[in-house]
């Protein structure tokens, strides 16, 4: 009963399986956004969607970013289940007056007689040698705003699941990709995807006893790097992959860190008013008295993201994660 | 190789052809407002109609002097009205059919009444009780809009989606000038030339935006004059003048109910009141020009047409006076009865199921509330609460 | 050598001198947005300055955040430096783009060639009876922008003080003007305005030795109340004003927590991704063996801004500011 | 009180006077676009003029050729090549004065380059060792904006601040037939007209916004009439006829400078390379529709109009292609050598002072750039390092 591996398939074509899944399967659902017809998206997710469907179902819209999420709004206000690419994180920005004022409020604002069924899909991160404003981390900004699911895959098999989850979600999602791991490979059986299952439940994706990695999307691999990495230093480190921000899963992190007693959260985005502060404090609420020294975080600087040429010295790495770990106060142990 | 050698195998040809995709004059709106009232033209107007309107726009009048009224006595946090501009908000609900949909500006309560929708409902937002207090589904009425000009994609997307559907389903969306400078609207009036989709754009020129007056909003002939830049037919009407903005609209909305696609409509209207309640008009404009507008009265026009053509006796007057009143009288009834609330909707409609999180904070506003309760019914005992 | 407060001046008047006198200053200050001209704005801080500055330099501009914005970027660009105001903090979303991609990179574009010397002033929070968008607490937005400053006044003087600061400043600034606060009365001398001081200074409001309440803004004067209340539970509280989020003084926040052992963060925006968990997470990081028990977060509820009626529930009061400060492990002292 | 007693106080009066503000009509574009290569319009051009955009042309194709070639040989992370777009490109930067701006969008590199701005500047952005390659106000050139029509309000904004300050200063903005569709684009016109800033507005319709074609962008006649909505005058050029593009351009510039206010110029072009090195022309459109617009090209245009009225000698052609190889000679040379990089620039523009919070970030990377340095240097002494 266990699922046959054909061959390795990339996060991108597993993305664009869970679109073409989606729409075979709900004839509401529509994907939309700038570039997404006859050439398949500047990320080719969307590829062969508008040849199947129609250029009805998978429309190249005009390019203004808040009117192809406002339209989208109404139709979702109509009974579709609109799907919108956003072409790159910081090419959201022009729909962020829709997203805060009408994609995360419409359910509340109605008393939840007009939900907005709605996926947002947001390339989003660097690492991929992109000119600025191609590389931005934004998931706190959609973190910070009431009424959104925001969730991000990190593997290819969570690619699919987590996208066909979102799209069956009856509120909105914004559904952050991984740039960099568009062409990241895996073993995975497009015909036999895992179940579909419900979003808000992270994953611990390495047992380990030392300390606890908190992350999430494009930082998964590098923790799993540093994880290997650190049994050189004596450290056996536990993965945590979120999965998804919003809601946020506090009982594997926190059930986590009691048994390690120690916590670094990883991710890319900046440090200062990012995600990792949210991880930390709610984690240190819950867990104070295990811990043996604080949650630290490695994260980007706290700068507008760097040019090609300097982004290595920005991401979180291998070394800088395990600086992290190396600083969490194992004296006291000893 | 020399550009002589090189010419011998050049063959200039003709460059591309160019061909505007649309006839621009038919676009183009006409120099002066349209009117009926007072014209000929009038003659030719349906008298049901006319008194339909009449006494939609004399209970419409009711309905803004009386919510005026109430957030004098505070049962309404702020009203912004529209006096004034009853023409267009009772015209625009009548344009539509059943099945078609109503996108309203903040201001447009007037409007949401006269499709249908519950007065009380209608100021739910504006007494403070809850957001939008109706469902928009009942009868396909948006939520009101406060931040300007983003309930217009709104109409576009939901016009294409029931043309995608295979409905005959057109979207009216109202703005006011002030709108009109945002970027959501020029998204919106482009996405909807390109679907050809079957909306309805009326634009509320009621010379200003709070305190800013169209010149320093505009330095356009006219608003319906944007529409040629999208491809889409502008008009401009006397939106004062009930007939006329009803026969606009209605063109409009059987243009795009048949296919013919979207439209820009300019009402030239004013705003008689201030801004809202709360608002001091005489800092930015002087008393002869609203005199002159209250002088060019929606309700008066249309009601001289009527009295003049022998269409409107007493009678009928007086009915539509004493419907006006009887409606004022429940409204007012109803808001003073005090909005039932509970705490704990802050939590109910955040997401379908609410994340841990929110469970958690829920549980803490519950506990609160007993606390708070059982001070309140228990002996004082002291501490903080 | 003291100050003579002549009588007392609403926070508005302290920001409509701030604006007046950096006019009158410097003639490169102009101060543009919607309905700040003839009206003076809607919570009337610009009042009476075009009367005195003239149109050209009191501007009221078409209705279109964007476009605001942008145009400042270009005068500022030019050697300007303009004041813009946001008429309410939701009505600032449509300038998002501007503000993230271009007003908080442009100095770092271009390696210092083209600072930005512009203030986004922002009418911000609740606690005024606002309708929907009318009360939005969005300085988790502007935190997570690296280039920005953050800036929020809780007293009369500080308004003034900060103002002045803010538009000599060098680098843009994001000033948060706390609504409910407009027409708070404090003595203060507009003929002898205290100094202006640098921005990035939190300043410590009232001193205790139990433990520490870490606010700004809207939320100073509840906490102020809660520290007087207090007082009957047998507890000593300090409170720290930050005045300052960007740039965050970690000195003057992490003294007082080392100091007292226990903090409570409070803030009217959501806690969920607001900067609550940042100032927890960096307090931890600091002081983590002085701390007697987690820092905990006293916040607005992670819901949209409630309707008018219900505000006062959501809104952080003395009463759930003294249950956290309960919660602070109190046991473990004794 | 009756409606005939009321009657009896109603003074109608005439409704309030309608006065268009702008006529509409010289603001409209002509029905095709203005052409003059080939025209007998074309004997009045100065020889000079036109022999030095010939010059300018020619080495304009050559830098597009070597900046794409220097993508395959991986000097360049990316290039959008304006090939077949030069005349705008360089009519653009020649338009205006040395103390006017320009205001680029990100494919116009080229445009930069003919303002002066030096060649590796210009692409440090697409080679991708910092943002803004150049100083702005060395050649009064703005960044070259990837957020598309985010610069159109800037230029809107300088041109005012320039001219409050009395300086008789233009800026020139550009932008693509994809980016009129932005929020962005509709706010910075309205704002130009408004405040009548002295600003012009260019857009380079090449008849693609990446995959997507001008009819899925917009259904309006010509993105020049967008103009008239906002009370500015639209004007359609063939964009590729350089003698054309510079006569329209610098009307619309002096216009802006004697303060006439802004216009919108249309420039229909065509984008004859793929939207960059990494797109895959092929999945969008045909060869057919490349190879007619190959044959208008821009360069052959101006090529063949100097040739036939004799002002064009071999000696002229070959002054120009040398000065564009040795143009090009210097890029490659230089662009071959390695960015000189110090990754504590990360820190040393994001504030005019860094904050502590940065100072520790900073400090961080140095102990690691240090501790690199010492593993680099000293024997490998294993760790993770
Ligand atoms: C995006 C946005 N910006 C600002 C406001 C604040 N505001 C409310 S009404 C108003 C003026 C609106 O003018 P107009 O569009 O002409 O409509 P009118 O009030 O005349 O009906 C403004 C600026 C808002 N609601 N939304
Ligand atoms: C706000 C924004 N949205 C999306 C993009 C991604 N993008 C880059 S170029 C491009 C197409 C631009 O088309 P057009 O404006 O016609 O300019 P052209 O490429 O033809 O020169 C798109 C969608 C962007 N850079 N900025
Ligand atoms: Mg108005
Ligand atoms: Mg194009």
């Amino acid at each position: 009963m266990t699922t046959v591996a054909v061959k390795p398939a990339t996060m991108a074509q597993a993305l664009t399986r869970a679109l073409r899944d989606a729409m075979a399967d709900d004839p509401a659902v529509h994907v939309m956004g700038e570039d997404v017809g006859a050439l398949g998206g500047v990320f080719r997710v969307t590829d062969g969607l508008a040849a199947e469907f129609g250029e009805d179902r998978c429309t190249d819209t005009p390019l203004a970013e808040a009117g192809i999420l406002g339209t989208a709004v109404g139709m979702a206000m109509y009974g579709l289940r609109p799907v919108v690419e956003m072409q790159f994180d910081a090419f959201a920005y022009p729909a962020f007056e829709q997203v805060v004022s009408h994609v995360a409020k419409m359910r509340n604002r109605t008393r939840g007689k007009m939900p907005l069924p709605l996926t947002i899909r947001v390339p989003y991160g660097g690492g991929i040698g992109g000119v600025e404003h191609h590389s931005d981390s934004s998931e706190a900004y959609y973190m910070a705003t009431p009424g959104l699911h925001v969730v991000t895959p990190a593997t290819v098999a969570d690619a699919y699941g987590l996208l066909r989850a979102s799209i069956a979600s009856d509120d909105p999602v914004v559904f952050l990709e991984p740039k960099r791991l568009y062409w990241s490979k895996d073993t995975w059986n497009p015909e036999e995807p895992a179940p579909v299952e419900p979003i808000g439940r992270a994953v611990v994706r390495r047992s380990g006893r030392s300390a606890t990695l908190i992350t999430y999307g494009p930082s998964l691999a590098v923790c799993m790097e540093a994880a290997e990495a650190a049994r050189a230093e004596g450290w056996d480190l536990e993965v945590v992959d979120l999965r998804s921000l919003v809601p946020f899963d506090d009982e594997t992190a926190c059930a986590s860190v009691r048994r390690t007693g120690r916590a670094v959260v990883v991710h890319e985005s900046g440090s200062f008013g990012g995600p990792g502060g949210e991880i930390a404090a709610r984690v240190t609420e819950r867990c104070f008295h295990h811990l043996e020294a604080p949650v630290l975080r490695v994260a980007g600087f706290d700068v507008p993201y760097p040019p090609p040429m300097l982004e290595r010295h920005h991401l979180p790495g291998v070394d800088r994660i395990l600086d992290a770990v190396g600083r969490l106060q194992w004296e006291a142990e000893s | 190789m020399t550009v002589m050698e090189q010419r011998g195998a050049y063959r200039p040809t003709p460059p591309p052809a160019w061909q505007p995709r649309t006839d621009p004059a038919p676009l183009l709106p006409d120099a002066e407002p349209y009117r009926v009232l007072g014209t000929k033209a009038a003659g030719q107007l349906d008298p049901e109609l006319l008194r339909t309107l009449y006494a939609r726009l004399v209970s419409g009048r009711r309905y803004n002097t009386q919510a005026t009224a109430l957030t004098k006595q505070g049962r309404l946090a702020v009203y912004p009205s529209s006096t004034g501009q009853e023409a267009c908000e009772v015209a625009a609900a009548l344009a539509l059919e059943e099945r078609d949909w109503l996108f309203p500006s903040y201001r447009d309560t007037l409007a949401v009444v006269a499709r249908g929708v519950d007065p009380v409902e209608a100021l739910t937002l504006l007494r403070g009780d809850w957001h939008t207090g109706y469902d928009p589904y009942e009868h396909r009425v948006a939520p009101l809009s406060t931040p300007l000009a983003t309930q217009l994609p709104h109409a576009v997307g939901l016009a294409h989606a029931a043309r995608l559907k295979g409905d005959d389903v057109v979207a009216l969306a109202m703005v006011g000038d002030g709108g009109t400078s945002e970027g959501d609207f020029h998204e919106a009036l482009n996405f909807a030339a390109v679907w050809q989709a079957p909306v309805v754009f009326l634009v509320q020129n009621n010379g200003f935006a709070i305190s800013v007056p169209l010149a320093k909003q505009t330095a356009a002939p006219s608003l319906a004059h944007k529409a040629v830049g999208y491809g889409m037919p502008g008009r401009l009407v006397d939106g004062n003048d009930a007939a006329a903005v009803h026969e606009v609209l209605s063109d409009a909305v059987r243009r795009a109910r048949e296919g013919g696609g979207p439209t820009l409509v300019e009402a030239v209207t004013y705003r008689v009141e201030a801004h809202t309640n709360a608002d001091d008009a005489t800092r930015y404009r002087g008393d002869a020009e609203v005199e002159t507008w209250r002088r060019h009265d929606p309700v008066e026009l249309l009601e001289r047409e009527l009295t003049e053509r022998g269409l409107l006796d007493e009678e009928r007057v007086s009915a539509a006076r004493e419907a006006a009143e009887a409606m004022a009288a429940d409204l007012r009834a109803r808001m003073n009865q005090d909005a039932e609330l509970d705490p704990m909707d802050l939590f109910a409609h955040v997401y379908a199921e609410p994340t841990p999180q929110l469970r958690e904070q829920r549980d803490l506003l519950r506990a609160e509330l007993a606390a708070e309760a059982e001070t309140a019914s228990g002996a004082s005992e002291g501490g903080h609460r």
